[in-house]
């Protein structure tokens, strides 16, 4: 288990820095950094000028490394747009992010999972057929305008939920909502046919020859079986939600890390796009690992080796 | 005596697994210095439990994996020499589950004829017509060529894959297992066909199995196999009337025979179950064996020739002495 | 005295036929053996006496009765009183029978608690008895491990102590051996053979290797296409085979001593085929020499000296000459 | 017919509906869909008072006909959704059957590929990428198609494993015959019917996604008619004006829902079609 642990943790690391390498190599995309930065009405001079000031005249290992060695520590450097430290401008803006996140993933859970269950224990009936036809409609909703449809209905019309900004717990249920509806079919799915898989395990023949209730056939032998696939997608999907949050939290004007994040790659602000990028991998990398750790408390398969 | 078919010399093959993506890797031993030889004509029947490394000595014989250590000679020249066309035309495999050895999306005629394609050169009309007269010869009807294996039963899926082994009319036929997959009836059939494809085509077969009774029927000559090693060798007829290792009488012993009133045997060993992973010392035998000496687990037995076969097992080293 | 009887037994799937009207019956104390091919109906006619069938199939039964009591009328609720109690039933594939998530001693102890009620403990310790009775070592460890932990044969000697758990009267086992090593098979099944001797136990085992009925059973049925074309006590039935499918089949099996090695084996040409509802007549015809026009009409079950039933319209000195 | 046939088809119909649309435009569209008249501001569409039977749909904030820019938006979506999943469909597949057949160290790599692409955040990176390299149909399709191949390689390469073990492909190795002849007739026939559910998924993955960089203004760039393009245009009018982002937004709607129902059909006719 502890082996298991730390090879995870070096895969984890080696991803981080796949990462790294990747983060740096986007913002040189556009081949001189220094020309966007300077924006479209710098004379030569001016673009020279921002040159030195960045340091953007080093050679380009140079300044990977120096970035690197201070991203280690925690330091990403100064914004170009905001003139503060990018990770007091992040470190600011986690709370909202992570709010609505786990609000989007608590919704998404309370529906999702006796959706899933419901559908698999009703395979092929209409309310299987009924419940994934939802899930499919629900899948094909693009958040931003689920969003702003919300806005319209449950915000102008019925006057429910306030439409923007962050005030209060209500701000959140509107985009948390909204997000959550990315992750709801996959969560649903997954649960259905986890729940499937389980249900026609030979498992639970043997626990139906024993006599067991049903209840306690659906709870104690297929649920848990089922739930390890259901713990890992959900750890993913809340790290895609965090990931997708740009958009909803664009829409909704919630100040949070996607926010900012938008605004930082309208005004070419690159530490803050590669801090951003950083950070939502790393985020990324231990929720899996997370995952791994639950399922292993799930699965006494996987606590042995 | 005229060279060996295939001569199997000291052959080892472990394997590193991995329990899942982040686990330790164990080493496992499947094969551990086999020696073996098959004369032309012969039945070699090699028995033995799951995990025995039966079936992966038949991967090795095929040049399917490269042996850790020891080589493979087929007829005088070495497998991995040989390239892979040179070998498909001397050695051939029929597979236990007929269900995954054929490609469940190609047709019956393309999967009997895919070792003529692989060949390269056979002009298609060629390929076409040594396709129907195998076919013909293991009992299908040519227009099942046109078929899909989903569209076949279980005895007719292995009778493909039999045309499939004999299309290039090789010298040799590795069978793993290729009747525990079917019933009773359809097994009959499917081994009075191999005797005569024997006969007719001068076959020698490696004839894999777990099941004694169907190893006594078409072996003319068996290996014993336990984790990994040969344990015991002989001519069938010597191997089923005079088995000598304690490992081989066990195995002799559980066969069930449809003779009702002798009852269920007494095995007599012990409850530890091989593990490739994990291989004991001395005697990988001893700790199940009913007859083990405390020699046993310290010493591992060497081969001796006993009854006109080879046995590995401290109690006939001693007797022979 | 039985205690399982089964009187026309019909399982359908959709328009597949299953098992066409199968009768026998499995008496007190006795090992009596269902043996058939694949695709004969036998494990589906043992989930059917359990009430396990998938909700697809359909079951239809002139009697279907446990020791008296009529099956075929109890709700679902009713029958899940009766399974693990009264009945039990172990399956072919011990690596996937128990759940992985779960200890043995865990497993174990709640069949006895749904049944019987009483502490987790006193349930533990019944199963520590029961691993003990099916010849387990330190069964106090083993309560503790995961099924993971354990070999193939050792799993099905716990899937036997489970179904011992409330000391049921009838035993079913579906093909219990088929997935384990020979010398494991022996094992277990003589651990079988005592347990039936010792507790008095009535067992249904069923099998498709002619091999295990002639050293187990008591009375044998044998399967075909869904009908049970002849029962008869083993000595009865492997001395004096009667049925040509019985006969046929008995030919198929190699016999160190009794065919030569290289002499062909008999066997029976053909397929089985797929039956669907509305099919008359016997369904061994296409593949039987004796068969004749008249073997499409209804087929008479003849009785034969010494409580031995066959399914055909010959006569048995007819069969012999063949 | 079952439900799900039934649901195969409306997918069908819906997504082969909308591809004839696309090809169809210049012809199906009553007017230019550039052509400005700011008189005819934000008309409303023929279902509300003082529509103008000219514009079926109204007209936008720049009194563009709603309609025809409907129409060929049809044909961006169309076209980002297919050269996107023939872009990362290739390039998944490859890595994974490369993994899957290989096995060892290259799978080792395979998988870290796939690991590290999983944590990278999709839209914030293919926003920047947008960003920094230019806003163009061309830029958001190469963006898309390098960063969506995670699924097909994920799923080329479990199933490659499952194939690669059967002994169809130990009889094809014995029977002489080259890796390539293996790959290309032994396993990708048998790994392509789940890789043609995950070809539904990611094209439905990359509308939505291109719509979503449209509409945060880093997508296709105005004045193209993308129909995430639209509901940022028509954001600011949508409390007095709705229907400006309820139609672009159904219309989404319609064909994601239908691709997605033509991949959840198809899966359950293969899986069927594996029993019987």
């Amino acid at each position: 288990m502890v082996l298991f642990l730390f090879r995870r943790l070096v895969v984890a690391l080696l991803v981080c820095t796949a990462v790294l390498v990747f983060a740096f190599a986007l913002t040189r995309l556009s081949g001189d950094l220094a020309i966007s930065i300077a924006g479209p009405n710098a004379t030569a001079n001016d673009i020279e000028v921002v040159r030195k000031a960045y340091g953007l005249d080093r050679p380009l290992i140079e300044q990977f490394f120096d970035w690197v060695g201070r991203a280690a520590v925690g330091d990403f450097g100064q914004s170009y747009f905001y003139k503060e430290k990018v990770s007091k401008l992040i470190f600011d803006r986690v709370p909202i992010t992570m709010t609505l996140g786990l609000v989007g993933l608590s919704i998404a859970l309370v529906i999702a999972l006796p959706l899933g269950v419901i559908a698999a224990l009703n395979e092929g009936r209409l309310i299987d057929r009924a419940i994934s036809l939802v899930a499919l409609l629900g899948q094909a909703l693009p958040s931003f305008w689920l969003g702003l449809m919300l806005m319209i209905t449950l915000g102008l019309y019925l006057g429910w939920l306030p439409i923007s900004g962050t005030g209060t717990w209500q701000h959140f249920v509107m985009p948390g909502l909204v997000l959550s509806f990315s992750a709801i079919p996959a969560l649903m799915r997954l649960t259905r046919s986890g729940m499937i898989d389980a249900m026609s395990a030979d498992y639970i023949r043997t626990a139906r020859a024993k006599g067991l209730s049903r209840g306690s056939i659906i709870l104690k032998h297929a649920a848990r079986n089922a739930a390890m696939p259901v713990v890992s997608i959900a750890a993913v999907q809340l790290g895609f939600m965090l990931g997708g949050s740009i958009v909803i939290e664009t829409v909704f004007a919630l100040h949070g890390v996607g926010f900012l994040a938008w605004e930082s790659i309208s005004k070419n602000d690159f530490p803050t796009v590669q801090a951003v990028v950083l950070l939502l991998a790393i985020v990324y990398t231990l929720l899996t690992l997370l995952a791994d750790l639950l399922n292993a408390v799930l699965d006494p398969r996987l606590r042995a080796s | 005596m005229s060279q060996p078919l295939i001569e199997i010399r000291n052959v080892s093959q472990t394997f590193r697994v991995k329990d899942g993506l982040f686990g330790k890797p164990r080493r496992i031993m499947a094969v551990d210095g086999v020696s073996l030889t098959l004369n032309a004509g012969d039945v070699i029947g090699v028995v033995g439990e799951s995990g025995c490394g039966k079936s992966t000595l038949a991967r090795v014989i095929l040049g399917l994996q490269k042996p850790t250590a020891g080589e493979v000679l087929i007829d005088g020249k070495r497998l991995h020499d040989l390239s892979g066309k040179e070998r498909a035309r001397l050695i051939q495999p029929v597979f236990q589950d007929p269900f995954s050895s054929l490609n469940p999306r190609r047709r019956v005629r393309d999967i009997v004829g895919m070792p003529l394609v692989a060949q390269g050169g056979i002009p298609g009309s060629e390929v076409r017509s040594r396709v129907e007269a195998i076919m013909q010869r293991v009992g299908l009807d040519p227009a099942m060529g046109e078929r899909l294996p989903a569209q076949l039963s279980g005895g007719q899926r292995q009778r493909v894959a039999i045309a499939r082994a004999l299309v290039l009319r090789p010298r040799i036929v590795v069978c793993d297992e290729p009747t525990s997959a079917l019933d009773v009836s359809v097994q009959a059939q499917i081994l009075n066909l191999l005797a005569e494809l024997r006969r007719d085509f001068g076959l020698s077969y490696l004839f894999i199995s777990h099941n004694l009774a169907v190893v006594e029927h078409v072996a003319s000559e068996v290996a014993v196999m336990y984790l990994g090693r040969i344990v015991e060798r002989n001519r069938s007829a010597d191997l089923f009337h005079n088995p000598q290792h304690p490992y081989t009488k066990a195995l002799l012993a559980s066969v069930l025979t449809p003779e009702p009133g002798l009852g269920i045997p007494e095995i007599g060993l012990g409850d530890a179950m091989p593990d490739p992973s994990n291989v004991p010392p001395g005697c990988r035998f001893h700790p199940r064996c009913p007859v083990a000496i405390s020699e046993c687990a310290t010493r591992a037995p060497v081969v001796t020739a006993s009854q006109g076969g080879a046995v590995e097992c401290h109690l006939v080293e001693a007797a022979s002495v | 005295m039985a205690l399982l009887e089964i009187e026309r037994l019909e399982i359908g799937f959709g328009g597949l036929a299953a098992v066409r009207g199968a009768s026998f019956a499995v008496d007190k104390g006795e090992t009596h053996c269902l043996v058939g091919e694949s695709g004969c109906g036998k494990s589906v006619t043992a989930l059917a006496v359990m009430g396990l069938l998938a909700p697809t199939a359909t079951r239809k039964a002139a009697g279907l009765r446990f020791d008296g009591q009529d099956l075929s009328g109890l709700s679902e609720r009713e029958m899940s009183r009766l399974r693990g109690d009264r009945m039990a039933m172990i399956f072919q594939e011990p690596m996937t029978s128990l759940n992985p998530a779960y200890t043995v001693g865990s497993q174990m102890a709640e069949v006895l608690i749904r049944h019987r009620g009483g502490s987790k403990k006193a349930a533990l310790d019944r199963a520590a008895e029961l691993l003990e009775r099916v010849r387990i070592t330190s069964p106090g460890m083993r309560l503790g491990q995961y099924p993971h932990q354990l070999s193939g044969g050792l799993r099905q000697r716990v899937m036997i102590a489970m179904a011992l758990m409330c000391g049921p009267e009838l035993l079913i086992a579906d093909e219990p051996t088929t997935a384990l090593d020979v010398t494991v098979q022996a094992q277990i099944l003589k651990l079988l053979d005592e347990l039936q001797r010792e507790l008095g136990l009535a067992i249904l085992l069923i099998t498709h290797d002619l091999g295990i009925v002639a050293r187990v059973a008591h009375r044998v049925s044998v399967m075909y296409a869904g009908e049970v074309v002849e029962t008869a006590p083993v000595a009865e039935l492997f001395g004096a085979p009667t049925h040509p499918y019985t006969r046929g089949l008995l030919s198929c099996v190699p016999v160190p001593g009794k065919i030569a090695p290289g002499e062909p084996l008999g066997s029976i040409p053909g397929i089985v085929p797929r039956v669907g509802h509305g099919f008359t007549g016997c369904a061994f015809r296409q593949r039987c020499d004796l068969a004749g026009p008249d073997c499409e009409g209804t087929v008479p079950r003849r009785t034969l000296a010494g409580d031995h039933q066959y399914l055909c319209l010959r006569e048995p000195t007819e069969i012999a000459r063949s | 017919m079952t439900t799900n046939k039934i649901g195969l088809w409306l997918g069908a119909v819906i997504f082969v509906g909308i591809g004839l649309i696309a090809l169809f435009a210049p012809l199906l569209a009553p007017q230019d869909p550039f052509q400005q008249d700011l008189t005819r501001r934000l008309l409303p569409p023929f279902w509300m008072d003082g529509h103008n039977p000219t514009y079926l749909l109204g007209t936008d904030q720049l009194g563009r006909d709603y309609f025809s820019r409907l129409i060929y938006g049809a044909r961006i979506s169309m076209m980002i959704g297919i050269l996107t999943v023939i872009g990362s469909g290739v390039i998944g597949t490859a890595i994974g059957v490369v993994g899957g057949f290989y096995g060892g160290k290259v799978d080792d790599v395979v998988m870290f590929a796939i690991t590290t692409r999983l944590s990278i955040p999709l839209i914030l990176v293919a926003l920047a990428i947008v960003s920094i390299v230019g806003s163009s149909t061309t830029v958001v399709v190469m963006t898309l198609g390098l960063l969506l191949w995670d699924r097909f390689a994920v799923v080329a390469r479990v199933a490659t494993m499952q194939v690669r073990t059967q002994d169809f492909v130990a009889a094809a190795w014995a029977a002489g015959c080259s890796h390539f002849h293996i790959v290309l007739r032994e396993i990708l026939p048998n790994i392509l019917a789940p890789l043609a559910v995950v070809t539904t998924l990611e094209m439905a993955l990359a509308i939505l996604l291109e719509a979503a960089l449209s509409f945060l203004g880093l997508g296709v760039p105005p004045p193209l008619p993308s129909w995430g393009l639209m509901i940022a245009e028509g954001k600011d009018y949508m409390f007095f004006s709705p229907w400006v982002i309820t139609i672009p937004g159904v219309a989404l709607c319609v064909l994601v829902f239908g691709i997605n129902l033509l991949g959840d059909g198809l899966r359950d006719l293969l899986r069927t079609g594996r029993t019987t």
